[in-house]
C-alpha cells in the first residue's frame, strides 16, 4: 500500500496542495476529484518524483520513500500516464516506449529489443500499436495507448491515470475501462483522475474530492453526480444550458465541397459541404484530428482551401485573408488559446482589440483612450479576474480568464458568424456557465454560429443541430437530442442508419 | 510599522537600475584584473608579492587607474571628448535600433553590416558625384538614399524568408560577405575614386553632403538624427496598428496571423526597416564631418569596420527597446571614443573595450549570475505579494 | 586597405619591434637624448601587420635607436578612425608625424595645413600641392620588379611564372606591372615564351586575395598559389604581405619543385624559416625613407620635396640570393646588372599607370 | 470486449498542399532561369575546355580532357531547363523530382566548369578544385558538429565562431610553448570546451537568451583573444607566435592512387579527423542511449525528465562535446593550416557559415556535413576560376558561395524544422 500523508506543496504565496493524505490501495481504483487547479496534478507529480513536497512524506507500506526522480518512482512501482502527453512526436513508439530505460550494452541503442517490448506489452494488454510508426503520424487516441503502455512498461504496482479520457472517444473510454478494471484485478492499484463523472460513477471504488488543495471530502461510487459538482466546486451547479428553441433565419455560411490540405499534403477536410443559418448553432462533434482545425482555419483564411466555395451572407470568402474574414464579421475562438488565441505578453487591453485595430487607430496612431476603456468595460463585462490592471500581461491570468479575454473580444463586435472551437475547454464549471449564455445570446442576436468541440456534454447542451465529422467529411447532421452511443458510432465513422442499428442490437 | 516596509518588494525597476550598475562595475572590475594579469611587468610585480606587497599594489593600482583615467578622458573628459562620444554613438544608435527593430519581429538580423555597406556606398556617391545643390536638399538626398539602399538590402531578406521560409539568419550572413564583395567591386570603378586616383578610396563628399556640427566639435546632425530614429521607432512600436502587429509576430505568429496580421507582410516590412536603419547607419559614418578635417572621411572598402556586429551587441544591452538603446549606444560609444586616450595615454591595448562590452552584456543579461556573484544584492527573502510568472513551456 | 609589401622583420629589427606590435604608446626606454618627438599612425592593418606598416614602423624604430628620438604610436582599425588618430597625434606635441598609406592622405593633408610647426611624411603618396610641411614617400617598385620579371623568366623550368596581389591597388599592380614587362623583355630578348599567369597587365586585372582581410589572409594567399601551382607555375611573386605568406608555405610544400619572389623586404631575412624557396625579393625601402625623413627633420633639413625610391637612389632594389646565389647563372647575374643600368640610364623604360609621376 | 475501431496509423489521401506547391514552383522557376543564363552562356564561348585531372606537378601526370565548349555548356543547360521545367509542370513524382535535383545540380556545375574552362586560355584544373574544397570545409565540418549536437539538445549555438577563435589562439600559443601538435590540439579542444562551458552554464542554469550568450561569447572570444595577443604575444613572438604548421600526411599505399590519391589520401590529420568524425556524431546521435537522450531533451525536454533523464547534464554533454568538435576545427586556423596566430579575424566568420550549413542540413550531422563540403567547394570554385580571367570581375566570382548558399536556402532548403525545443528554457515544472 502507497500512503501519502500530509502532502503540503507551495508555489510562491499560491499553496497547490495544502497537507494532503490519500492512499493508493492495490486491487482498487482511487479516484480524485476537483476542479481545474485543486492540485490534483500536482499532487501525482510529488507522488511521481517530478516536485518535492514542502511538508509531508510517502510511504511506500512503512517505509518512508523519498523521491527526487522519476526514476526512484519507476524503481518503487510507479507508473504515470500524464495529463499533457510526454511522448516526443518526431520518435516512434518503440523509441519513447524505452526512452530512460533504453535497453542495449555499453550504450549501444536496442532498438530491435525495444520493438520486441512494446509488441510484448501490446500483445498482453490488447492495446494495438505499431512500434515503428512516429508518434506525431498518429491519432491522439493512439497516441493516449503509448502513453498508458509506456506507463505499464516497467511492471507497475501503482498506477497514476491523470485525465487519461480527455481526448478519447466514448468508444475508446470504454476500452481504457476495461483495461483498468484488468489492470485492477491482476492486484494493482490505480489512482485515477478525470473530470468526467460518468467515468468516476462507472470504475471508482473510492472517490477523494479536493478543493483549493485541501481535501474536502471522500465519496461513495454511488454518490449522485450533482452531489459531487457541488462537492467539488463548493455551491450548487447547474449543469444546464438554458435556452430557447432556435429561430433560425436566412443561410450565413455556405461552405460548398470544400477540400483543405494540410501543409503535409494530407487531405484534412475532404469534400465537405454545411450550411449554418442565422440565428442557430450547429456543433460539430468529433474526435480531434478529423480535419475541425482544417476547416475553422479555411474559413478564418489561415489555410488556403484547395478547392470548393465559402460564402458568408453571399459573399465569396473562400480566398480571403483572416484580415478580410474579420472584416466581414467572422468573429473566431480557436482552439489552442495559447498558440492562436492571444499573446500573452501582451496586456488584457491590447489582446481584447487585438484584431479590431483600425476601430481603435486614429490617424494610423492608435487611439490609447478608446483602447483603456473598452478593456475597462469589457473586463466588467465579462467578469475578467485579473491581479489588478488592464495593463497585466495576459499570459499571467489563469487559464479561464484568458479564454474570456479571447471571447470579450470577439463578442465585441457585431457578428455575423462566431467559430468557436472547443470554448471552454480547461475552463472551470462557473466560467462554463456563464460563457455558454453568452454565446447563446450571440445566437439568439440572429448570429450564425458554428462550434467545434470534442465534448460531448457540451455538444449536446449547446447544439441546434449536430453535424458528426469523421476524416474530413460530415458523416451525418443530427438533432441534439440523438443518443450518446450513436454519436460515438458515428464520430467512429459510422453513418447515422447503421449506428442506431448497431446500438439497438447490442444494447449497452 | 517599519517591519511592513522591510517585507514590501522592491519595485521591478529599482531591481533592474541595481542589477545593471553592478553589472557594470563588474565588467570594469573583471577587465581591471584580467589587464593586471595579462601585462608582463606588472604580473611580474606579482611574484614577490609577500616580499613587498607594495609594488605589486601600486603597479596594479597604477595600471588600472590609468586606463580609467584615459579612458575618462577619451570619452568625457572634455566638451570635445563628449562630442566624440556622441558622434561614435550616432551610428552605433541607428545599426542598433535597427538590429532590435528587427528582434522585436522575431527576426535575428545578422545582416546590419552588410545593409550599412549598402546604405554608405550609395548615400556617398549621391554625396560626391551630385554637385550644385544646397544643403537642405542635398543632404536629406543622401540619407534618403543611403537608407533606401539599406531597406532594399534588408528587405531582400524579408522577401525570401516571406516568400520561400529562407532562414534569415543564414540570408543575412549570406548577403554581409555579398555587399563586401559589391563595395570592393565598386571601389575599383572610375566613378566611385577620387580623381587621379586609382586606389580604392572616393572623393571627400561635397560640402553640401556633410552632417552640419557644432563649430570645433563632433556634435553633429547625425546625432540628433539618431535620436530622433529612436523616437520614431518607438512610436512605431508602441503606438500604431503595424507596430503592434510587428510586436505579435515577433512573440506569437500564430495568434498574430489569427488576429489578421500577415506574418509575410510584417516581416518583409521589417526586414526593410531594419535595413533602412542599418542603411542610415552607414550614412552617418561617411556624412560625420571629422573634427580635424572638417569633412567625412573617404569610402572605403572597410570603412563600415565592425559596426553591424557591435550593433547586435547594442541592440542585446538595450534589450530591443528604443531608449535601451540608445543609452547601450552611448555607452559603447563611449567605450569607443576612449580607445585612442587608452592607447596614447595608458598604454593599454585598446581590444580591451571589446572585453568590457562583452562583459557588459553577459552581466546584464544574467541577473541571476550577478546575484549569486554578489549575494548581498539579492532581496531578503520575504513572501511574494504576488506570484512570479516564470515561462513555463506548455506541454 | 592596406597596400602593398609584404613581411619583414629583420631579426634585429625583429628585436626592434618586439614590443612595437602591441598597439601602444611606448614613450622609448633607450634613453632618449633628445625631446624631439616622431610619431606614426598606422593604416587599417596596424604596426603587426608583418607587412608595410611595420616596415615603416622599423623606419622610426631606427631612428630611436641611432638618433635617439622619442617615439609614439597609434593603430588605425577602420578608415573612420584615420582623422581622429592623426588629430589625437597633433595632441602628443609630436614633432614629426609619419603616416602609413594613402588612404591617410585627406587627413594628413588637412592635419599639415592646421599645423604648420609641425613636419608630416606620408608613405605610398606623393606631397600635397602648396603644403610646405608634408613630405610624400613614394617608390617605383617597377623598376626592382622589372628585374625579377626578367630573373624568374630566366629561371622557370616550366615557362609558368605567376604573381598575386592582395587587392588591386596602384600599390600593389606597380609591382605586377613591372614583373609582366620584366618577362616581356626577356622573351623579347630570348625569343622565349614564359608565360605569366595572375595579371593581365593590358586589361590591368588578375589574381588577387580579395575578401575583407586580403592582406592578412594567409590560408587565401596560400590557395591563391596553389591554383596558380596547379596551373603550372613554378616562380611565383606575392603582392600581398603577410597573406603572401600562404605563397611561401604552398612552395615549401612543393619539395622544391616551385619557389617564390618575396617583396618589401629582404624576405630571406625577415621569413627565414621559408628561406630555401626564396629567390630573391624585391625591396621597397620605406625604412629607409621615414628614417631619412626623420632625420631631416631632427636636423632642420625637412622638405616637402616628395621622395622618391628609385634603382639609382637605392630606395629600392632586387635584394641578394642568398641560398639561389650557386642557381642563378653567372650569365643571368650579368644580364641583370645591364638591365638594371639600363633602367637608371633610361635606356629601358617601365610604364605602368601605377608608376610615380 | 469492444470492437477495434480506431484505426492505428491516419492514412489519408495525400495531395499536394499550397504551401508545397509554391515552393515546387519557386523552385522550377530558379532551375529554370539558372538554364536559361547557362544556355546564354553556351554561346559565349568558341573554343573547347580543357579540364586537368592532375595538377602541374604531380607524381602522376593524368592526361587533361578536352571538352566541347558551347556543346557541352548547351547539353547542360538543357539538362537544367528540363529539369526546371519538369518541376514547374508538376508532372514528376517525388522520386523523379529528387531525381531531376540532382541532375540540375549537376547540370549547372558541368556546364559553369566548362564555360569556364572554354573561356580561359588555361585549363581547369580538377584536383587542385577538390583539394581546396577540403582545405576549406575541414574547420565548417567541426564546426557543423559543434552546431549539431548543441541544437539536436536543444541550445542555439551561434558561438561557433567564438569557440573557433578562442581554440585557434589556444593551439598557436601552446604550439608556440611545446612544439607539440598533440599538445597544441589539446589545448584547442579545451578552449573549445571551455566556451562551450560558458554557453551551456548560461543557457542552462542563469536561463539567459541563447542568442545573447552566443553573441557574447563571439564578443568575449574576440575581446579576450586579441587583448591577450597585444599584451602578451606580440611582446615576444618568438616564444609566444611561432608556429609550423602542420603538414600533409600521406595514407601509406592509398596515396598513389591515381586522381584520387592527391585528394583523398593525401590530407592533414585534421582534416581525417574532422571526416571521420561526422559518421562518428552521427553513431552518437542516432545509435546510443546518450543520443537518443540528447535528442529527446531538444524535442521535448518535460518528456525526457518525465522518465528520469537529467534534461540538463544531457545538453551540457552534447553542448560540451559540440565544444571539442569546435576547438579542433578552430585548431585548424592556426597550427592546422597557416601557423601562428594573427591578430586579424582569422576565424573570419567560418563559425556563422558552419550554423548555415547545420542549418540547410536539417540539424543532421551528415547533410550537414555535405553542406560545408558544398560550401567548401563553392569556395574553391571562385578561387579556382578566379585565376582564369573569366569575363566576370573577380569581385562577382567571389561572390560565388554566398550567392549559391541563398538558392539553396531559397530555393531547394525552404522552411526547415528545427528540433522543437531549440532555444527553449527548460524548467523544472509541470
Ligand atoms: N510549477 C508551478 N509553479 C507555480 N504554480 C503552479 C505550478 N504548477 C502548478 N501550479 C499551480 O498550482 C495549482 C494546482 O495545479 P494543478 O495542475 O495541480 O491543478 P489540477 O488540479 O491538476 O488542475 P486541472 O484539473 O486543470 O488539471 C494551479 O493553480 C497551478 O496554476
Ligand atoms: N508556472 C506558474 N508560475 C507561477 N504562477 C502560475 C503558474 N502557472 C499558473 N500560475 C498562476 O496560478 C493561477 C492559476 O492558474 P491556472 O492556469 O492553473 O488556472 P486554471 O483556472 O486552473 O486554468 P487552467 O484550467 O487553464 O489550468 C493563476 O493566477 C496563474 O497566474
Ligand atoms: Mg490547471
Ligand atoms: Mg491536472
Amino acid at each position: 500500500m502507497l500512503r501519502l500523508r500530509g502532502i503540503t506543496k507551495r508555489f510562491g504565496s499560491l499553496t497547490a496542495n495544502d497537507s494532503i493524505s490519500i492512499e493508493a490501495v492495490p486491487g482498487r481504483i482511487h479516484c480524485l476529484l476537483g476542479e481545474n487547479g485543486a492540485g490534483k496534478s500536482t499532487l501525482m507529480n510529488i507522488l511521481f518524483g517530478l516536485l518535492e513536497p514542502d511538508e509531508g512524506e510517502i510511504l511506500l507500506g512503512d517505509k518512508a520513500l523519498t523521491l527526487t526522480n522519476p526514476k526512484q518512482a519507476m524503481a518503487a512501482g510507479i507508473g504515470m500516464v500524464h495529463q499533457h502527453f510526454m511522448l516526443i512526436p518526431v520518435f516512434t513508439v518503440a523509441e519513447n516506449m524505452v526512452l530512460g530505460h533504453e535497453p542495449g550494452r555499453a550504450g549501444m541503442l536496442d532498438l530491435a529489443s525495444a520493438r520486441a517490448l512494446v509488441r510484448d506489452l501490446s500483445a498482453r494488454y490488447k492495446l494495438d500499436v505499431d512500434p515503428d510508426a512516429l508518434v506525431e503520424d498518429l491519432p491522439v487516441g493512439i497516441q493516449q495507448r503509448v502513453e498508458i503502455l509506456k506507463a505499464l512498461a516497467h511492471d507497475a504496482t501503482y498506477l497514476i491515470f491523470d485525465e487519461p479520457t480527455a481526448v478519447l472517444t466514448p468508444q475508446e473510454i470504454d476500452e481504457l475501462m476495461a483495461v483498468m478494471r484488468t489492470l485492477r484485478d491482476e492486484g494493482r492499484a490505480i489512482i485515477f483522475i478525470t473530470h468526467k463523472l460518468r467515468e468516476v460513477r462507472e470504475v471508482a471504488d473510492d472517490i477523494t474530492v479536493i478543493r483549493r488543495g485541501k481535501v474536502v471530502g471522500q465519496a461513495a461510487p454511488e454518490t449522485s453526480e450533482a452531489e459531487l459538482a457541488s462537492m467539488m466546486v463548493g455551491r450548487a451547479v447547474d449543469l444546464k444550458v438554458h435556452k430557447a428553441p432556435a429561430q433560425p433565419g436566412d443561410d450565413r455560411l455556405v461552405v460548398e465541397d470544400l477540400v483543405v490540405a494540410s501543409p503535409t499534403g494530407a487531405i484534412a477536410v475532404d469534400h465537405l459541404s454545411l450550411t449554418v443559418r442565422g440565428g442557430e448553432i450547429v456543433c460539430i462533434a468529433g474526435v480531434q484530428g478529423n480535419g475541425q482545425t482544417e476547416l475553422a482555419e479555411a474559413l478564418l483564411g489561415t489555410m488556403r482551401p484547395l478547392s470548393g466555395r465559402v460564402t458568408l451572407d453571399g459573399v465569396d470568402i473562400t480566398h480571403s485573408k483572416p484580415v478580410d474574414t474579420i472584416k466581414a464579421g467572422l468573429g473566431y475562438v480557436p482552439e489552442d488559446r495559447h498558440r492562436h488565441g492571444f499573446v500573452g505578453e501582451f496586456s488584457i487591453a491590447h489582446n481584447l482589440v487585438l484584431n479590431n485595430l483600425d476601430e481603435y487607430s486614429k490617424f494610423g496612431a492608435l487611439d490609447l483612450k478608446k483602447i483603456r476603456d473598452n478593456a475597462q468595460a469589457r473586463i466588467k463585462e465579462f467578469d475578467i479576474r485579473h491581479g489588478g490592471s488592464h495593463d497585466q500581461e495576459v499570459r499571467s491570468l489563469s487559464g479561464g480568464n484568458q479564454q474570456k479575454v479571447v471571447l470579450a473580444r470577439e463578442l465585441s463586435r457585431p457578428l455575423s458568424l462566431l467559430i468557436a472551437s472547443q470554448p471552454t475547454r480547461g475552463v472551470d464549471v462557473g466560467a462554463i456557465e456563464f460563457l455558454h449564455g453568452r454565446i447563446v445570446e450571440e445566437r439568439d442576436r440572429g448570429t450564425a454560429v458554428l462550434i467545434v468541440s470534442t465534448e460531448l456534454e457540451e455538444v449536446e447542451s449547446l447544439a441546434d443541430r449536430i453535424a458528426v465529422m469523421y476524416r474530413g467529411r460530415i458523416v451525418g447532421i443530427v438533432p441534439p437530442d440523438t443518443p450518446r452511443d450513436v454519436l460515438g458510432l458515428m464520430m467512429a465513422g459510422v453513418a447515422y442508419d447503421e449506428a442506431v442499428a448497431t446500438t439497438k442490437g447490442a444494447p449497452a | 510599522m517599519s517591519q511592513t516596509t522591510a517585507a514590501r518588494p522592491r519595485p521591478e525597476w529599482v531591481t533592474t537600475l541595481i542589477t545593471t550598475v553592478a553589472s557594470l562595475i563588474l565588467a570594469f572590475l573583471v577587465s581591471a584584473v584580467v589587464m593586471v594579469v595579462s601585462d608582463a611587468e606588472v604580473a611580474a610585480t606579482w611574484t614577490y608579492f609577500f616580499a613587498q606587497p607594495g609594488d605589486a599594489l601600486s603597479a596594479s593600482w597604477d595600471k588600472i587607474s590609468s586606463t580609467l583615467y584615459a579612458m575618462y578622458v577619451g570619452s568625457l573628459g572634455s566638451w570635445v571628448a563628449i562630442t566624440n562620444t556622441t558622434a561614435e554613438a550616432a551610428p552605433l544608435i541607428c545599426a542598433g535600433l535597427g538590429v532590435a527593430v528587427a528582434f522585436r519581429a522575431g527576426l535575428f538580423n545578422i545582416g546590419a553590416q552588410g545593409q550599412a555597406m549598402v546604405g554608405a556606398l550609395s548615400g556617398a556617391f549621391v554625396g560626391f558625384t551630385v554637385t550644385g545643390l544646397p544643403l537642405a536638399i542635398h543632404l536629406p538626398l543622401v540619407i534618403l538614399v543611403g537608407l533606401l539602399a539599406g531597406a532594399v538590402w534588408g528587405a531582400i531578406v524579408g522577401v525570401l524568408k516571406a516568400r520561400t521560409g529562407a532562414h534569415e539568419v543564414i540570408v543575412t550572413i549570406m548577403m554581409n560577405y555579398i555587399a563586401a564583395n559589391l563595395l570592393a567591386f565598386f571601389m575599383l570603378q572610375k566613378a566611385f575614386q577620387a580623381p587621379g586616383r586609382a586606389d580604392p578610396i572616393s572623393p571627400v563628399l561635397e560640402w553640401s553632403a556633410t552632417m552640419p556640427r557644432i563649430a570645433d566639435t563632433r556634435l553633429h546632425l547625425g546625432f540628433l538624427l539618431a535620436l530622433l530614429a529612436a523616437v520614431l521607432v518607438w512610436w512605431l512600436l508602441d503606438r500604431t496598428k503595424f507596430g503592434i502587429h510587428l510586436k505579435a509576430v515577433g512573440l506569437n505568429p500564430h495568434a498574430a496571423a489569427t488576429a489578421g496580421a500577415s506574418v509575410s507582410t510584417v516581416t518583409i516590412l521589417t526586414m526593410g526597416l531594419a535595413g533602412g536603419l542599418a542603411g542610415l547607419a552607414g550614412v552617418q559614418v561617411v556624412t560625420a564631418p571629422e573634427l580635424l578635417t572638417g569633412f567625412p572621411p573617404q569610402m572605403t572598402g572597410t570603412i563600415i569596420g565592425t559596426l553591424g556586429f557591435d550593433a547586435i551587441t547594442v541592440a542585446l544591452l538595450g534589450r530591443s527597446r528604443p531608449l535601451g538603446v540608445v543609452l547601450a549606444g552611448l555607452l559603447f560609444g563611449a567605450l569607443k571614443a576612449s580607445r585612442r586616450t587608452m592607447v596614447t595615454m595608458a598604454d593599454t591595448p585598446d581590444k580591451l573595450t571589446d572585453l568590457i562590452q562583452a562583459l557588459i552584456v553577459l552581466f546584464v543579461a544574467a541577473p541571476a549570475f550577478v546575484a549569486w556573484l554578489l549575494p548581498f544584492l539579492r532581496e531578503r527573502k520575504v513572501k511574494r505579494a504576488s506570484v512570479p510568472i516564470a515561462k513555463v513551456a506548455e506541454a | 586597405a592596406q597596400p602593398p609589401s609584404t613581411t619583414t622583420q629583420s631579426p634585429a629589427a625583429s628585436e626592434a619591434t618586439s614590443s612595437s606590435a602591441s598597439a601602444s604608446a611606448t614613450e622609448s626606454s633607450a634613453a632618449p637624448t633628445t625631446d624631439f618627438t616622431a610619431c606614426m599612425v598606422s593604416d587599417a592593418g596596424g604596426f603587426d601587420d608583418k607587412s608595410f606598416n611595420e616596415t615603416a614602423y622599423a623606419g622610426m624604430m631606427r631612428a630611436k635607436d641611432e638618433l635617439g628620438v622619442q617615439t609614439k604610436q597609434i593603430e588605425s582599425n577602420a578608415e573612420a578612425e584615420y582623422a581622429g588618430n592623426v588629430q589625437s597625434m597633433i595632441d602628443a606635441n609630436c614633432d614629426i608625424i609619419v603616416t602609413v598609406g594613402f588612404a591617410l592622405a585627406n587627413a594628413t593633408e588637412a592635419a599639415a595645413k592646421q599645423n604648420p610647426e609641425v613636419d608630416f611624411a606620408i608613405v605610398d603618396y606623393s606631397s600635397f600641392e602648396g603644403v610646405d610641411n608634408a613630405k610624400g614617400l613614394i617608390f617605383n617598385t617597377a623598376q626592382p620588379a622589372f628585374m625579377a620579371g626578367y630573373l624568374a623568366a630566366g629561371m622557370s623550368q616550366t615557362g609558368t611564372v605567376g604573381t598575386f596581389g592582395g587587392a588591386k591597388y596602384p600599390t600593389v599592380t606597380i609591382f605586377m606591372d613591372g614583373f609582366a614587362q620584366g618577362i616581356s623583355y626577356y622573351n623579347e630578348q630570348k625569343g622565349g615564351d614564359v608565360k605569366l599567369i595572375g595579371w593581365d597587365e593590358a586589361k590591368q586585372d588578375g589574381q588577387f586575395v580579395g575578401g575583407n582581410n586580403p592582406f592578412g589572409d594567409i590560408p587565401g594567399g596560400k590557395n591563391t598559389a596553389s591554383t596558380l601551382i596547379a596551373q603550372g607555375a613554378d616562380i611565383i611573386l606575392p603582392v600581398a604581405g603577410p597573406a603572401g605568406l600562404g605563397a611561401l608555405q604552398a612552395a615549401q610544400e612543393s619539395g622544391g619543385k616551385v619557389n617564390a619572389i618575396w617583396v618589401d623586404t629582404d624576405g630571406y631575412v625577415s621569413a627565414p624559416e621559408y628561406g630555401s624557396t626564396i629567390i630573391t625579393s624585391v625591396e621597397k625601402g620605406m625604412d629607409v625613407a621615414v628614417f631619412e625623413a626623420i632625420k631631416a627633420s631632427l636636423e632642420g633639413s625637412f622638405s616637402s620635396d616628395p621622395y622618391v625610391g628609385t634603382l639609382d637612389n637605392d630606395g629600392v632594389s632586387l635584394a641578394p640570393f642568398h641560398d639561389f646565389e650557386d642557381k642563378v647563372s653567372d650569365e643571368l647575374k650579368a644580364e641583370l646588372e645591364q638591365i638594371k643600368a639600363d633602367i637608371i640610364s633610361g635606356t629601358i623604360t617601365i610604364t605602368s599607370p601605377s608608376q610615380p609621376k | 470486449m469492444s470492437v477495434d475501431i480506431v484505426p492505428t496509423t491516419v492514412e489519408r489521401a495525400r495531395v499536394e498542399s499550397p504551401e508545397s506547391r509554391t515552393q515546387r514552383i519557386s523552385t522550377g522557376v530558379l532551375i529554370t532561369v539558372i538554364g536559361v543564363l547557362l544556355l546564354w552562356m553556351a554561346f559565349t564561348v568558341d573554343k573547347s575546355g580543357q579540364i586537368a585531372l592532375s595538377d602541374a606537378f604531380a607524381d602522376v601526370k593524368l592526361p587533361t580532357l578536352d571538352v566541347p565548349g558551347t556543346a557541352t555548356v548547351l547539353l547542360s543547360a538543357l539538362l537544367v531547363l528540363g529539369a526546371g521545367v519538369g518541376f514547374i509542370t508538376g508532372r514528376l513524382s517525388a522520386r523523379l523530382r529528387f531525381v531531376a535535383g540532382v541532375a540540375a545540380g549537376a547540370g549547372v556545375l558541368v556546364g559553369f566548369i566548362v564555360w569556364a574552362a572554354a573561356s580561359s586560355s588555361l585549363p581547369f584544373t580538377l584536383t587542385s578544385q577538390l583539394n581546396l574544397t577540403l582545405e576549406y570545409a575541414t574547420p565548417l565540418l567541426f564546426g557543423v558538429l559543434s552546431g549539431v549536437l548543441a541544437e539536436r539538445a536543444g541550445v542555439v549555438n551561434i558561438a561557433i565562431e567564438g569557440m573557433f577563435l578562442t581554440a585557434a589562439f589556444a593551439a598557436s600559443l601552446t604550439f608556440s610553448i611545446t612544439h607539440s601538435f598533440v599538445a597544441a590540439l589539446f589545448a584547442a579542444a579545451l578552449a573549445g570546451v571551455m566556451m562551450a562551458g560558458v554557453l551551456a552554464l548560461f543557457t542552462l542554469r542563469y536561463l539567459v537568451d541563447h542568442v545573447i550568450i552566443g553573441v557574447v561569447i563571439n564578443l568575449l572570444a574576440s575581446g579576450l583573444t586579441g587583448f591577450i595577443y597585444q599584451q602578451l604575444v606580440a611582446k615576444n613572438l618568438a616564444a609566444y607566435g611561432t608556429v609550423q604548421p602542420m603538414q600533409a600526411w600521406r595514407v601509406p599505399g592509398l596515396e598513389s592512387i591515381p586522381f584520387l590519391g592527391p585528394i583523398l589520401f593525401t590530407q592533414k590529420p585534421l582534416t581525417y579527423l574532422g571526416i571521420l568524425a561526422v559518421p562518428l556524431v552521427w553513431f552518437l546521435l542516432f545509435r546510443t542511449t546518450w543520443g537518443l537522450r540528447v535528442r529527446s531533451v531538444g524535442e521535448h525536454p518535460h518528456a525526457a525528465d518525465t522518465v528520469g533523464i537529467n534534461v540538463v547534464w544531457t545538453k551540457a554533454s552534447a553542448v560540451l562535446l559540440g565544444g571539442l568538435f569546435a576547438g579542433l576545427g578552430g585548431a585548424y586556423f592556426t597550427v592546422g593550416s597557416v601557423g601562428a596566430f594573427q591578430d586579424n579575424n582569422p576565424t573570419a566568420g567560418n563559425g556563422f557559415i558552419a550554423l548555415a550549413a547545420v542549418i540547410m542540413g536539417r540539424w543532421n550531422p551528415v547533410l550537414a556535413a555535405l553542406m560545408a563540403l558544398f560550401f567548401g567547394f563553392a569556395r574553391a570554385l571562385a578561387q579556382t576560376t578566379k585565376l582564369m580571367q573569366l569575363p566576370i570581375p573577380s569581385d562577382f566570382i567571389e561572390m560565388l558561395p554566398y550567392l549559391a548558399t541563398i538558392i539553396a536556402v531559397a530555393g531547394l532548403v525552404g522552411r526547415v524544422r528545427a528540433p522543437a525545443a531549440d532555444g527553449m528554457h527548460f524548467v523544472k515544472s509541470h
